[in-house]
């Protein structure tokens, strides 16, 4: 049963290879029928296998296709594993992946790299499908670079602007710096366990590792800091609003289904590992608390529309961390999925947004578009609830056991709580700040735009608004994956605990509302001091992360390069190679270009051998 | 008679040179009838003495060196040709009794005569330090070296059908059926390369009078000339008895006339038959020879190898 | 047998020796001819006949019949002769000499310990066949190609 | 049938090839030396025929034809270099072509 798996990730590179092999000779219906259509059967492919895994009730699936490459004890295969998370992942990928190339069909009809765009959008859902479904380590890191790879490529769609280049390149190298932690990890484990099935190494690590030991502690770690370059958190975090430089699907894309929640699935799979290091589980906690905090401050200073949500992404990501770091691994993983919902929601709606007034991408030269772009401001005012948690929308479930799980946890367990709603109420604000901004108010020019929304652009966002509203009542079939690790402690929680969880971001609204709808809290009046200009500023610019870096790392390192720009090791090189320059010029001398002295010396050699021969 | 004896050797050297004179006289005489003329017919009964003439001629002609040439090879490049061919015959076998050697590489020892051959008229032509001989003999070299190659592929497979290079053992294999009929297109191919080799009409392209005058022996005059001369009649001879001997049985027929007459005859008819193609057949050009070889005769030789190698195989 | 061994190896020796002191180089090859010649009928005597009318059809009848060929077109008859004899010098002769001598005395030296004598028994051509197309049937192969590649090679470099 | 010694052959291809040898040391025309190689080789041939009578073996002789093949090639090879080389130098003194040195 259940042999039909192989498709999932198969259907998506099948319609790479055919829309990379003929290299854009194809018109745009049929590129448009490949691109879509592979995600789409891979989606009804993914849906058919939940059903019939749900049905059989088993724990979990294995199918093997061939072993990859066998070396000594070392035999990863091409094997795919199915359980509970892997459903809700492969779900989420193919189902929300799919109503993105159904939208992008509409959004890139007038790019003329249309087929190169859809090879690639192929590419990363079968890198994405492969990581899920892998079932050791090795084939997750092909899936895991193989994103990376596609990330790369499609944040630089655009390469005739330097300045996307240079963003595709700033992620690819700075995930590659959470990429070689995670192979260190691989390498680790691998030594350490001696395999790198994933089932396997889980097992082998509860019967194996003491909790809290030194071993559990550096997996753990190095594993967290590939999660946490491809989930762009703190400190790692810096690649993701750069990374809107590409076509506002594939922001869809890398936030929404694929890419950022990389790192939360590879920590969720290896929770066990997590698990043993309850120091390092409890960093990822903080990791995403001060995370989530840090760009909810940031995403409140921005003005570009995308940037906005780019933030906001990684302040959501940050309460996936939260969750998995206090232990409640179905919460981060049921808000990964609600997350998928309204994120795609939201950037689909901004991608309408940004189409419909000719990529204009500064939400204060918006204002009042609610009336011109009815279905954008649907969106967003759905996307926005379900992100600031909006009572019964999808994302105030999910949050809420999140939160709810971190106050459970004994000690810093408030704390966390507490941070949270802060986050909680930044998110508000900021949230419906966009909104606000962008859709009420008076208009602030592009009056005669209509808007862009044609039935495959349009059917998307309302399959996603409905998403948005009802994915709460989802249940999410992970249970029996965490089930040992579940803290189903069923705490009383008082009203008043609900209360403020409800109430916080509705006040994070009301005060949007204040500053930017309304306009009887004026935004100038606050930023007439000089304290808040430079606090703005330094929002703006995310905490100054890039300058931090830039002055920790790029300056220190292109400062030792001048230093050492007379390359003192080349020198003991260079003293090697006269040496032999040397003593080639002394054995030149015996080519003397005359044939008749080579045939001479190998005669004379020829001697002095035979004399050797018969002496000795 | 008995194989080997001196007296055999003597007589077979003696009626093969013979033969060879002889045919400065069939030939003119033939070539007369075929073309209409008359041919030497003042000296002796029918001119039959003509050949006596033109020995006392040549013996006593001055034997003139050109001061230019190269003495040495000069003078040895007639003595090579005289000498290949004759020693050639020591393994031809003219009837049960009659014969020099029996050698197990006979074939290959007439093919190696033959390669040795060719150095006599490169050397005569390359010695003579004029520019009609140089052409000749590079024109010769090249000639007999490829026709060479072919004569010897087209044997190989009266070889494989007689499992021997022994000429007396092919005899011996083809009483049932001469090898002429399994391995006809060996003998066509041998029967031209045979003409290539000896340089007669019309693959006389190294001498070529018309062209080069006289091509490699234009400085040769006397007995050296008469050497060359005889030495071209010789290879005729020798050619022919080669064909009688691989293709058509050597020395057997019906029992009413002795084997070594049966091998006289056959050879003489195509001693005949190469007269005729002299007084028939125009020269080709030099590069019309040389492709017609390589590209015909190699592929059509070698195919013709692979099928009778395969048949054997078969049966 | 014996006797022929010994009367061609004279022969070999002795016009092997003529080709390097030769300065016409016409005449230097027909003595290297002989020499091959001479060799082909040690051969024989050795009990080797198809080696031996190899070495009369395939180096002595076609291998040298190039040099000859060569020799033509590039004109080096009789008119290289005094440059020849310019270029061999008697000094020239000593030291290779003593060289090839104290060789030539160190493999004597060697040979000379073992004593066996042997009576030739021939091997014949079906023999050598048998093994050519047997054992070292890739050799043979291998030969081939060697051939078709000097062939391509000559084309090539002697082409204008 | 009176036996030979078998060193006496190869003392016959040691000679040859000494002498084949000094050539190649001696002689300054390219076709010279080209000559002297291929008494050197047919000296080698010698040896291994020797060898082949002396064991009563073929396999010598198939070396033999083995060397013979090589040595048709190295010839056909070598002398279209000559002529290539006399085309483009006007001589035939390998000492002329010592520009590859050092």
């Amino acid at each position: 049963m259940l042999t039909q798996i192989w498709l999932m990730p198969t259907l998506p590179l099948l319609g790479f290879l055919s829309l990379v092999l003929t290299a854009g000779t194809l018109p745009k219906r049929a590129v448009a029928v490949i691109g879509a259509g592979s995600i789409g059967l891979a989606f009804l492919v993914a849906l058919s296998v939940a059903i019939q895994f749900l049905a059989s009730g088993e724990e979990a699936v294995t199918q093997s296709l061939w072993v990859w490459m066998s070396v000594g004890g070392f035999n990863p295969g091409f094997s795919f594993y199915i359980d509970g998370l892997t459903v809700v992942m492969m779900l989420v990928i193919t189902g929300v992946g799919f109503l993105i190339h159904l939208y992008s069909t509409g959004f890139m009809i007038d790019d003329p790299s249309y087929s190169r765009f859809f090879s690639y959008m192929n590419l990363f859902v079968a890198a994405m499908l492969t990581l899920v479904l892998a079932d050791n380590l090795v084939l997750l890191y092909l899936g895991w670079e193989g994103v990376g790879l596609c990330s790369y490529l499609l944040i630089g769609f655009w390469y005739t602007n330097p300045e996307n280049g240079y963003a595709a390149r700033k992620a690819f190298v700075v995930t590659r710096v959470g990429d070689t932690s995670m192979a260190l990890g691989l390498f680790l484990l691998f030594a350490q366990l001696g395999t790198l099935n994933i089932q396997d190494m889980l097992h082998a690590a509860e019967a194996e590792w003491q909790v809290g030991s030194g071993m559990a502690i550096a997996a753990a770690l190095l594993l967290l800091g590939g999660a946490v370059g491809k989930s762009a958190q703190l400190p790692l975090q810096t690649w993701l609003p750069d990374a809107m430089a590409g076509p506002t699907p594939i922001s869809a894309l890398i936030h929404a289904a694929t890419m950022v929640t990389a790192g939360v699935y590879l920590i969720a799979r290896t929770h066990v590992v997590f698990e043993l290091a309850p120091s390092v589980q409890e960093l990822v906690a903080w990791i995403g608390l001060i995370t989530l905090l840090m760009s909810g401050f940031t995403a409140m200073a921005q003005h570009d529309i995308k940037r906005i949500l780019a933030y906001s992404t990684i302040s959501q990501i940050g309460y996936m961390f939260l969750g998995l770091g206090v232990g409640a691994w179905s919460a981060a993983i049921f808000h990964l999925m609600t997350h998928a919902f309204f994120k795609a929601l939201l950037f689909l709606g901004a991608g309408t947004v940004i189409l419909s007034l000719h990529h204009e991408h500064d939400i204060f030269k918006m204002g009042g578009k609610r009336k011109q772009l009815p279905v954008a401001f649907l969106s967003f005012l759905i996307g926005g609830l379900a992100l600031t948690a909006f009572p019964f929308t999808s994302g105030f479930f999910s949050k809420d056991e999140i939160l709810l799980a971190a106050l459970a946890l004994e000690g810093p367990g408030t704390i966390l709580w507490l941070g949270g709603v802060i986050g909680a109420f930044f998110t508000g604000i900021y949230t419906f700040r966009l909104i606000f901004v962008v859709f009420f108010g008076e208009s602030k020019g592009h009056d005669q735009e209509k808007e862009v929304a044609g039935w495959n652009m349009a059917g998307p966002l309302f399959v996603l608004m409905l998403l948005s509203l009802v994915g709460g009542f989802i249940s999410i079939p992970v249970d029996a994956v965490f089930a040992h690790g579940e803290e189903h402690a069923e705490h009383h929680v008082s009203t008043l605990i609900h209360g403020i969880m409800i109430v916080v971001p509705l006040i994070g609204i009301a005060i949007s509302y204040l500053f930017y709808c309304s306009g009887q809290l004026s935004i100038d009046k606050l930023m007439a001091s000089k304290l808040a200009q430079s606090l703005h500023r330094f929002w703006f610019s995310g905490w100054g992360m890039d300058k931090l870096y830039d002055g920790l790392f790029v300056r220190p390192f292109v400062a030792l390069a001048r230093l050492n720009s007379k390359d003192f090791i080349d020198w003991l090189y260079g003293l090697l190679v006269s040496l032999t320059r040397w003593g080639n010029a002394l054995v030149v001398k015996s080519q003397t270009g005359y044939l008749r002295w080579y045939a001479l010396s190998i005669a004379l050699g020829l001697a002095v051998l035979l004399t050797l021969g018969v002496t000795l | 008679m008995e194989i080997g004896s001196g007296l055999t050797i003597g007589l077979i050297l003696g009626t093969v040179i013979g033969v060879a004179a002889m045919l400065i006289w069939v030939e003119r005489r033939l070539l007369g009838l075929w073309q209409e003329r008359l041919g030497p017919n003042r000296v002796g009964p029918l001119g039959l003495f003509q050949v006596v003439a033109d020995m006392i001629k040549i013996f006593t002609k001055e034997d003139w060196t050109p001061p230019f040439a190269d003495k040495f090879s000069f003078v040895l490049a007639p003595a090579i040709i005289m000498t290949v061919v004759l020693l050639s015959f020591a393994v031809i076998p003219f009837a049960p009794n009659i014969g020099i050697v029996d050698s197990n590489i006979g074939i290959l020892f007439v093919l190696a005569m033959a390669s040795i051959g060719a150095y006599s008229v490169m050397l005569g032509g390359l010695s003579s330090d004029n520019k009609y001989a140089l052409l000749g003999s590079l024109r010769a070299a090249a000639q007999m070296v490829s026709y060479e190659v072919f004569m010897g592929i087209s044997l190989l497979g009266v070889v494989a059908l007689s499992g021997s290079f022994d000429l007396r053992e092919i005899v011996h294999a083809q009483e049932d059926m001469w090898f002429v009929v399994p391995q006809f297109i060996g003998f066509v191919i041998f029967l031209i390369a045979g003409v290539a080799e000896s340089h007669r009409l019309p693959f006389d392209i190294p001498e070529a009078e018309q062209e080069i005058c006289a091509g490699y022996h234009t400085e040769y005059s006397g007995m050296k000339f008469g050497m060359f001369f005889v030495g071209e009649y010789l290879g005729l001879v020798l050619v022919s008895s080669l064909i009688t001997v691989l293709f058509f049985g050597g020395w057997m027929g019906p029992a009413f006339l002795p084997p070594v007459v049966w091998f006289a005859l056959k050879s003489g008819v195509f001693i005949c038959f190469f007269i005729l193609l002299r007084a028939a057949i125009p020269r080709p050009r030099y590069d019309q020879l040389m492709s017609y070889g390589w590209l015909f005769l190699l592929p059509l030789s070698l195919l013709n190898l692979l099928v009778t190698g395969a048949l054997i195989l078969m049966n | 047998m014996t006797l022929l061994f010994y009367l061609a190896g004279a022969v070999a020796v002795i016009s092997t020796l003529c080709v390097i002191v030769q300065t016409n180089i016409v005449h230097a090859l027909i003595y290297l001819i002989l020499s091959l010649l001479a060799v082909a009928v040690v051969f024989f005597s050795l009990g080797a006949p198809f080696a031996a009318v190899l070495e009369a059809i395939v180096y002595a009848g076609a291998i040298m019949v190039l040099f000859l060929f060569v020799i033509m077109m590039l004109n080096l008859g009789q008119h290289s002769r005094d440059q020849e004899r310019s270029w061999l010098q008697a000094r020239g002769w000593i030291l290779p000499g003593t060289l090839a001598a104290v060789l030539l005395v160190q493999l004597l030296n060697v040979l000379l310990v073992i004593d066996h004598d042997f009576v030739p028994t021939e091997v014949g051509v079906l023999e050598v066949s048998a093994l050519l197309f047997g054992p070292y049937v890739l050799a043979v192969e291998l030969a081939s190609i060697l051939l078709l590649a000097g062939l391509v090679a000559a084309y090539h470099l002697a082409k204008k | 049938m009176q036996g030979i010694p078998y060193e006496h052959g190869l003392i016959l291809a040691s000679i040859l090839f000494a002498i084949g040898l000094v050539g190649v040391l001696t002689r300054r025309n390219i076709v010279f030396l080209l000559m002297s190689l291929e008494i050197m080789l047919n000296a080698c041939g010698l040896a291994f025929i020797v060898a082949s009578a002396r064991w009563e073996q073929a396999d010598g002789q198939v070396m033999f034809l083995m060397i013979l093949t090589l040595a048709a090639a190295e010839v056909a090879v070598g002398l279209g270099l000559i002529i290539q080389l006399y085309r483009r130098y006007h001589t035939v003194d390998i000492d002329r072509l010592s520009e590859m040195k050092g």
